[in-house]
């Protein structure tokens, strides 16, 4: 694992993260917002891995797996809120729910 | 595990099996059990952490440290909660309440320890996870959509900061703050993150959309748990990384500053003309993060000192008043203020001297918080700070008065019932420590010294 | 110890006056002890002073840390300052007896606490100590407003407060910027006048400092909070705010400015003249344009305190002579003319000076009363205002004469806005069947104490300078004589 | 008897203490006795120190100290001075003071009781302060008296306090002298300031030390000082005004001796204004001109008290004019002659005007030499003293002296010779035409008989002095200090002649009234004078709009609210009202001729010159100043300022609201743009 690799794989998980970042912005189902969120979260996994790999040191994994367990129980949190939401507000559009302002 | 480690933990076992009994007493028994479930097991890791002060560290490896600052940040998360538990009402259908708050202290508690990356992201985990829980947690219409906005943005501020620490620990190689000493690229762009992640939990602008939803949306408790104990918790975290952590200096300080600064300005402006207790307290909060975000930022010797008074004093002042927002009902506005001092004494004292200490008056203990803010600016000679915080303050000033002078103007409205005992008990705590730090803030300048090393 | 005890009376006497409302007077009479005991402790201290310009010292750490210790101390000028203050006290528990009826326990303590709080301020030595007196003061004055006052009272009180507290910010960052400066943190004033300080930085501090003072001040064009908040006010809160809060922007003028900032406060000192003249002249010419007796008097306020600027910024002797002499005879004019207002708003519910006039036929003593502060407004010889102008204008004329005369012409003016008050309310024709009762017991005495105080340190200054003149010798800064 | 000196004016005090503060209610008599006894007593307290002094007692600078402020870095010295010049104007001031309250005694009576102990009590201040001004020997003393004084002539002008006229009277004389005791306290000051105390013997000897640049000014502002207070020209539109007052007021302040103060500063400041002879030339200026002014314009008035009070100016005049060419002893000659047949014509008037309904115009008088003889018969023995019928009467002694002085007063002596006895004719010509036309026949003689000793006694002092006065004017001046000029025995004559001129052309006035007229109605339809009326017409007009909107400063409902007021001709309150022109623009009911709507029905010549028109002018200007100057001021801008900048907040809390939309996507695209900023600066800061 060389240097230019490890910066390859640090871009890599950049542009996971970015790509999260822009589903969030640009679709308004509550849905595909919590898809985007679990791919921004996997590029600093993907991240922790490489840097893990490129110092030889295990800790890198292990913080790959914590990441991946709080990610499912976010996810699990954000399902319960949107079968909530869609109960009580009647529609799964994120931008409907905004009714708090200034 | 040797005994001081032992007891070095005792107090984050303790809050965990508090936790575990309060969801379990649920089902079974009427909800006062949980509550006082839950408030047993808070009091009994206060008083675990208070019995070890001033014992020598215990060695815990890289995970969590137990030093001065970590048995600081427990007893504060704990006691905090204890409070907000107070005024929890439970009148709701779920029950669980008791429970999250209890989990947000142990968040609270394990991110005051936190010495290694994974207890940092660990600890914010729980925390948030716990306070989107408790924010939904009256099922309302407004508290649901408080509660989603907060899982996606703190979602994307996780992932921000997981994707900093990544970036910092391909650099140093390391993921313990002792570690972290690099300056190359990777670990500046890790630092810009790492802080906009923590920036996030600590409400600075611009990250700070959520806390005014939160606070007018949710009840009063989950809104102290957020505005006190979470806020709490992430500054002892930035304090660890400003004692501990070599990072970049440049982005550090002037990162920290220019949030700060803009926190200071966002915060009093948009909270100018709020009508609504909460919605004003919540953007008061953003204010004082700012404050607390300028004192990291200026890095002087007495930096840290500083910080710890100021949440020290920063804590009866929000409990009083959102305590006094619980009793007054929903959403208190100015209008529902008026008055007050006639029907209900206690609460318009509270929440005037809490107000007054949030303001920085004098006779209250924000008056020597400002004290120490202002110092520091002027130690360092960072004028341009010091005329944005004087200029803040004299906004804050503003609002700050047209709250803390309605109760006794005007004609009383409604009949509201009366308080129970145990939150009288609390406002008067509050109000007696405000005085007192107001007053002899030696009292607290002598427990802060014995938290530093 | 007797000084903390000044201070502390004041307070407690509130606490005591709060708790015991009920009906009846008693708080009323436990407020006019109150003063009463303060005005014997005080004439005690005077008495049993050791010699030397310092009645009393005193100092007790406070927070070491930070070098802020409670040192009080009290000289010539404080104690006169203090005596004012309780004695304005006592009158204003007077004037409205029959004023207050609503929460009036609330009323008389927040009398006595900001009697205690500007008690504070005219004694501490401590930088920190007095800016938080400064602040403290604020919070029971604006309540005395925004209770009892009349109209938009709520709207005058806010903008009272946070002019002064805003004010008060850049007062404590200017105390803090100068604490730091020291080698060993310290906010004691005397440790902090040794401090050689270069001219430049001192100027900037100075205007730190002074931003504080001139809000207070009320010089334009720092004063608009003052008119709403003085004409809004009961009577009370009209001549505390006139006779007291007005003096404590001049007295941390007097006192600090020229220990502190020797050589800032000389280099500022022709452009302190030339604000102090222009705000006279305004002042005098906006009271010329009122229709609202109490607005009228309240800029006139405005004009003299801008004297008293001028006297200090021009740093002789005989101009901070003038100036010392100016506060102290200003406080009783104020007061006095306050307190006939508001015994007249109590009886025809009106300030206005076209409605009222005719008092010489119907009530002698009304008329008696404003006729001789009304000369006194004018700065009529033989009243203390002239020797505080008179002093003011002479020492003006050795720094600079063309100051000199733009500070006459504010006599002149005081003339027109004077005869025009006198015009409207005592002149012309009284309004038809409007039967009005003379002055009652409760307001002739404290009315007739003015006025012997204003003629007597009028006729004879010689008594007041002799109480002052080791203060104006300390206040010194430039050579002149 | 010097150390007597100090108490001469304390009885005087100790009457208005008594008569104003004590609460116990006093009966009329009381009233009247203590008042003028209080007065009285000054004057015998006096004689005993005038004899002492006239055995070589008093020599110039002696001085009797009462008591020293210690201000600091100087001692401040309060003193009397005892010199011959205090001596003849106290008598003098003594005197006339005592005479004239003794017949207030009696022709105030009818007055209710407290206006009765108001009006003692302030004259008897009055006297107290004219005894410190004539006697202090220091700055001090000088100027507590001298503002006394002024507060005390407000005071009794605006007696009548139901008169909005007499009220505005006072107001006006008050602020005219207050800027004119600004100028004097200016100068006081810079004196004091370069002689460095505040004795003025002191000062007097520090003057030829004095650089002469830093003289003149402080010559110059005294100068001013003195004659605003003596209604000299600039200064001089409150005279006729202060009319309103009570007869004796006018009688004692405004003729005899306050008017006179400040002549008697000039003269006991006399070596300050010889060391500059250039503001002398302007002070004899102002003399000369004053006093043609005067006599011109009390020509053709038609009141009797305003005619005298034109006449005191101009006699003033004549003694300024004698200060300026440097003769005070002559001038303070001429201030104690004139201060007894002035205060003469201005009680026997009284009494005339009071038989004939209280009304002071000179027609009313018609006919009063068989009703009121005695009163008649002084008032003609004052109009020939005040005229100057030589040898007979004491007024010709003392403007013989002026006259000479004037003569002898190097090279421009002859033309202002010429102008000073065109003066005295002219003063012959007015002072006589009262008398012809009291004098005349008319058909009502059935005025009760009034009077009694109150009256008579001090009618026939005056009468006395005014006759007899005149062999005591060569030792008063040599008393002095003063030398009695010898001049040809040609300017001599003629100086007698011109009174006995006057005289003719008084009996030529009097006898054809008609050609007045025809001469001013010939003159209407001059196009100079019709465009003046416009002009005043117009200039007036716009600018009481100004001042009733100042009077109200609520803006313009108050303004229109005040103009529909006036159209019911109900005087609109504030400025407008004490207009002194009247209410002759007040727009009544429709007027047919324009200019007569303008002019209120009277010629406009004799309307516009007979009153003062130099007066007007001023007025209008300061109205001018005072209207559009200090209107700007009463909503108090900076006020407005705060507001504003306050409101501004409110708008940016507005906009900043905005950015707070509540959905979830612009939350996060904050957070995003957050992220992204700190990242740019992050990886800028690297690159170091």
């Amino acid at each position: 694992m060389t240097g230019s690799d490890l910066i390859g794989m640090m871009i890599l998980a950049a542009g996971l993260f970015a790509i999260g970042v822009f589903g969030v912005l640009a679709r308004r189902g509550i849905m595909f917002q919590l898809i985007a969120l679990e791919v921004a979260l996997s590029g600093p996994a993907l991240g922790f891995v490489a840097a893990g790999a490129y110092h030889a040191d295990p800790q890198g994994q292990g913080m790959f797996i914590l990441v991946l367990t709080l990610a499912a129980a976010e996810v699990a949190v954000g399902l319960a809120l949107f079968l909530r939401i869609r109960r009580t507000a009647g529609s799964d559009d994120s931008d409907i729910i905004s009714g708090m302002k200034g | 595990m040797t005994a001081a480690q032992f007891a070095a933990l005792s107090p984050l076992v303790v809050l965990a099996i508090a936790a575990v009994a309060a969801m379990m007493l649920v089902p079974l028994a009427r909800i006062e059990a949980a509550q006082a479930a839950a408030g047993a097991g808070l009091a009994l890791a206060a008083g675990l952490v208070l019995l070890r002060v001033g014992a020598p560290a215990a060695p815990l490896g890289a995970l969590f440290t137990d030093d001065g600052l970590a048995r600081f940040g427990i007893a504060y998360a704990c006691l905090a909660s204890l409070g907000a538990l107070i005024f929890l009402r439970t009148g709701v259908p779920a029950k669980e309440a008791p429970a999250l708050l209890v989990l947000v202290a142990l968040g609270a508690a394990t991110l005051a320890g936190a010495g290694h990356a994974a207890t940092l992201f660990l600890g914010i985990e729980i925390v948030s996870l716990s306070l989107i829980a408790l924010f939904a947690f009256r099922l309302s219409r407004q508290g649901l959509e408080a509660a989603y906005k907060f899982l996606v943005m703190s979602g994307l501020a996780s992932s921000a900061l997981l994707l900093g620490v990544a970036l910092i620990y391909a650099e140093t190689g390391a993921l313990d703050f002792v570690g972290w000493t690099g300056h190359g690229a990777l670990a500046a762009l890790g630092t810009a993150l790492l802080l906009a992640g923590l920036a996030f939990k600590f409400s600075l602008a611009p990250f700070h959309m959520w806390t005014p939803d939160a606070f007018e949306a949710s009840p009063a408790s989950a809104a102290a748990l957020a505005g006190v104990v979470s806020k709490a918790a992430v500054a002892i975290v930035l304090l660890r990384l400003f004692l501990t952590a070599h990072l970049p200096e440049p982005v550090w300080s002037s990162g920290l500053a220019a949030l700060g600064a803009a926190s200071v300005l966002v915060g009093n402006l948009l909270a100018l003309r709020q009508p609504q207790l909460p919605r004003m307290l919540g953007y008061s909060t953003i204010a004082h993060s700012g404050y607390i975000a300028l004192i990291l930022a200026s890095g002087a010797p007495r930096a840290a000192e500083a910080v710890l008074f100021y949440l020290g004093v920063y804590a009866p002042a929000m409990l009083g008043a959102l305590c006094v927002s619980a009793a007054l009902g929903r959403a208190p506005t100015l209008y529902d203020l008026h008055g007050l001092i006639k029907r209900r004494p206690l609460e318009a004292i509270a929440l005037s001297l809490s107000l007054l200490s949030l303001a920085g008056l004098p006779a209250a203990g924000g008056f020597i918080g400002k004290l120490y803010l202002l110092h520091v600016l002027v130690d360092r000679g960072l004028w341009l700070l010091l005329a944005i915080v004087v200029a803040g303050a004299s906004l804050g000033f503003f609002y700050y008065a047209r709250f803390f002078t309605a109760p006794f103007l005007g004609q009383s409205h409604d009949e509201a019932e009366p308080l129970p005992r145990v939150d009288q008990g609390l406002l008067a705590l509050c109000v007696i420590l405000i005085v007192l730090f107001g007053v002899a803030p030696v009292v607290l300048i002598d427990v802060v010294r014995l938290a530093l090393p | 110890m007797a000084l903390i005890a000044l201070i502390l009376l004041p307070a407690v006497g509130g606490l005591i006056a709060f708790f015991i409302a009920g009906q009846g007077e008693r708080e009323r009479w436990v407020a006019i002890a109150t003063f009463a005991l303060m005005l014997v402790l005080l004439v005690a201290i005077v008495a049993g002073a050791p010699e030397g310009r310092w009645y009393a010292q005193v100092s007790y750490p406070w927070v070491p840390s930070f070098g802020i210790s409670l040192d009080f101390a009290m000289d010539g000028l404080s104690a006169s300052l203090i005596a004012i203050s309780a004695g304005l006290g006592i009158i204003s528990v007077m004037a409205s007896w029959s004023e207050i009826r609503t929460q009036s326990g609330l009323f008389h303590a927040s009398l006595c606490w900001t009697v205690a709080a500007t008690i504070g301020v005219f004694l501490s030595f401590d930088l920190l100590i007095f800016a938080f007196f400064w602040e403290a003061m604020l919070v029971p004055a604006f309540t005395l407003i925004a209770v009892w006052g009349h109209g938009d009272r709520e709207g005058a009180a806010l903008k009272f407060l946070i002019f002064n507290a805003v004010a008060g910010f850049g007062l404590l960052a200017a105390a803090f910027a100068l604490a730091s400066m020291a080698d060993h943190m310290t906010f004691n004033a005397f440790e902090l006048a040794e401090m050689k300080l270069s001219t430049s930085v001192q100027v900037w501090m100075l205007l730190g400092f002074s931003l504080a003072f001139l809000v207070k001040l009320s010089v334009p064009p720092f004063h608009a909070w003052l008119p709403e908040a003085h004409t809004l006010a009961p009577t009370a809160g009209s001549i505390l705010l006139a006779g007291v809060l007005l003096k404590t922007g001049a007295y941390g003028l007097f006192r600090f400015a020229p220990m502190l900032f020797p050589q800032g406060l000389a280099a500022v000192s022709p452009y302190g003249i030339a604000l102090g003249a222009a705000g006279a002249l305004y002042g005098g010419l906006v009271a010329c344009g009122q229709n609202d007796a109490k607005r009228l008097v309240a800029y006139t306020s405005i004009a003299h305190m801008s004297i008293v600027l001028m006297g200090i910024a021009a740093g002789v002797h005989y101009a901070l002579a003038g100036a010392a002499v100016e506060m102290i005879a200003h406080s009783f004019s104020a007061s006095a003319l306050f307190l006939l207002i508001g015994a007249l708003y109590e009886r025809t519910h009106t300030r206005d000076l076209r409605q009222l006039g005719g008092l010489q036929q119907i009530a002698p003593r009304f008329a008696a009363a404003f006729a001789l502060f009304c000369s006194a407004l004018l700065a009529l010889p033989g009243t203390a205002n002239f020797v505080g102008e008179a002093l003011v204008v002479v020492g003006i004329f050795q720094v600079n004469w063309v100051f000199a005369l733009l500070a006459l012409s504010t006599l002149i003016v005081s003339v027109i806005y004077a005869t025009r008050l006198l015009k409207g309310l005592v002149f012309g024709q009284p309004r038809p069947n409007a039967p009005l009762a003379d002055l009652n017991w409760r307001e002739y005495w404290p009315v007739l104490v003015m006025s012997l105080a204003t003629l007597v340190i009028g006729l004879y200054p010689q008594s007041l300078l002799a109480l002052l003149e080791p203060a104006i010798k300390a206040a010194l800064v430039l050579p002149l004589p | 008897m010097a150390s007597l000196l100090p108490f001469v004016p304390v009885p005087a005090l100790i009457g208005f203490l008594v008569l104003s503060l004590m609460p116990v209610a006093l009966s009329r008599t009381v009233v009247i006795a203590l008042g003028v006894g209080a007065a009285v007593l000054p004057a015998i307290l006096f004689a005993p120190v005038a004899v002492s002094c006239l055995e070589g007692g008093c020599v110039a600078g002696a001085a009797v100290p009462i008591l020293s402020i210690d201000v600091g870095v100087f001692v401040a010295q309060i003193a009397m001075s005892l010199d011959p010049l205090s001596m003849v104007t106290g008598g003098t001031v003594a005197l006339v003071a005592a005479l004239v309250l003794i017949y207030s005694g009696a022709y105030m009576a009818s007055e209710p009781l407290p206006d009765l102990r108001r009006y003692f009590a302030l004259m008897n201040l009055f006297l107290a302060g004219m005894l410190a001004v004539v006697f202090a020997a220091d700055v001090i003393l000088l100027f507590l008296g001298w503002e006394t004084i002024g507060l005390c002539s407000f005071m009794l002008i605006a007696f009548y306090t139901k008169l909005p006229k007499a009220v505005s009277a006072g107001r006006k004389a008050l602020i005219t002298t207050r800027v004119a005791d600004a100028f004097l306290l200016a100068g006081l000051m810079m004196l004091f300031l370069s002689a460095g105390t505040t004795r003025l013997d002191g000062m007097l000897a520090a003057v030829p030390a004095m650089d002469p640049w830093r003289l003149a000014p402080i010559a110059g502002l005294i100068a001013l000082g003195a004659l605003g207070k003596s209604a000299q020209f600039p200064f001089h539109t409150w005279l006729p005004s202060a009319m309103a007052g009570p007869t004796p007021v006018s009688a004692l302040l405004h003729s005899a001796t306050m008017v006179a103060a400040g002549v008697i500063l000039l003269a006991r400041l006399a070596p300050l204004f010889a060391a500059a002879p250039e503001i002398s030339a302007m002070v004899a200026m102002l003399g000369i001109l004053t006093a043609a002014a005067g006599a011109l314009i009390a020509l053709i008035q038609t009141d009797v008290k305003k005619l005298l009070a034109f006449s005191t100016m101009s006699q003033i005049g004549f003694m300024v004019l004698a200060l300026g060419l440097g003769a005070p002893a002559v001038a303070l000659a001429h201030f104690a002659i004139h201060a007894a047949f002035k205060s003469l014509l201005f009680l026997s008037a009284g009494v005339m005007s009071h038989a004939s309904g209280g009304s002071t115009a000179i027609e009313a008088l018609r006919g009063a030499r068989y009703r009121q003889p005695w009163a008649f018969w002084s008032f003609a023995i004052g109009a020939a003293s005040l005229a100057g019928l030589p040898v007979i009467t004491a007024g010709w002694y003392s403007k013989e002296a002026v006259l000479a002085a004037v003569w002898s007063s190097g090279p421009c002596g002859v033309p202002l010779w010429l102008l000073a006895a065109t003066a005295a004719m002219l003063t012959g010509a007015y002072a006589f035409r009262v008398v012809f036309v009291a004098g005349s026949q008319s058909a009502d003689l059935a005025a009760p008989p009034w009077g009694g000793a109150a009256v008579m006694v001090p009618l026939g002092v005056l009468t006395f002095v005014a006759v007899v006065g005149g062999l005591s004017v060569g030792a008063l001046i040599g008393f002095t200090g003063g030398a009695p000029e010898h001049i040809p025995l040609l300017p001599t004559l003629l100086g007698a002649a011109a009174p006995i001129l006057g005289v003719v052309l008084a009996r030529q006035l009097v006898r054809h009234p008609r050609e007045l007229e025809r001469v001013a109605h010939r003159l209407r339809h001059v196009r100079a004078f019709r465009i003046e009326i416009l002009y005043y017409y117009y200039f007036v007009r716009r600018f009481r709009t100004i001042a009733t909107v100042l009077g109200n400063a609520d803006g313009t409902e108050a303004a229109a609210q005040a103009a529909a007021l006036r159209r019911e001709s109900i005087d609109a309150p504030g400025l407008a009202a004490d207009d002194p022109l009247g209410r002759a623009f007040g727009g009544e009911a429709a007027q047919p001729d324009f200019i007569a709507r303008a002019t209120d029905g009277q010629t406009p010549v004799v309307r516009l010159v007979s009153g003062d028109p130099v007066g007007r002018i001023l007025i209008v200007v300061a109205r001018v100043f005072v209207g559009s100057f200090v209107a700007r001021f009463s909503p108090d801008q900076i006020d407005r300022g705060w507001m504003g900048f306050a409101g501004s907040f409110g708008h940016a809390w507005e906009q900043a609201r905005r950015l707070q939309t509540g959905r979830v996507r612009d939350h996060s695209l904050w957070i995003a743009l957050g992220c992204a900023a700190l990242l740019l600066y992050a990886w800028g800061t690297s690159w170091r």
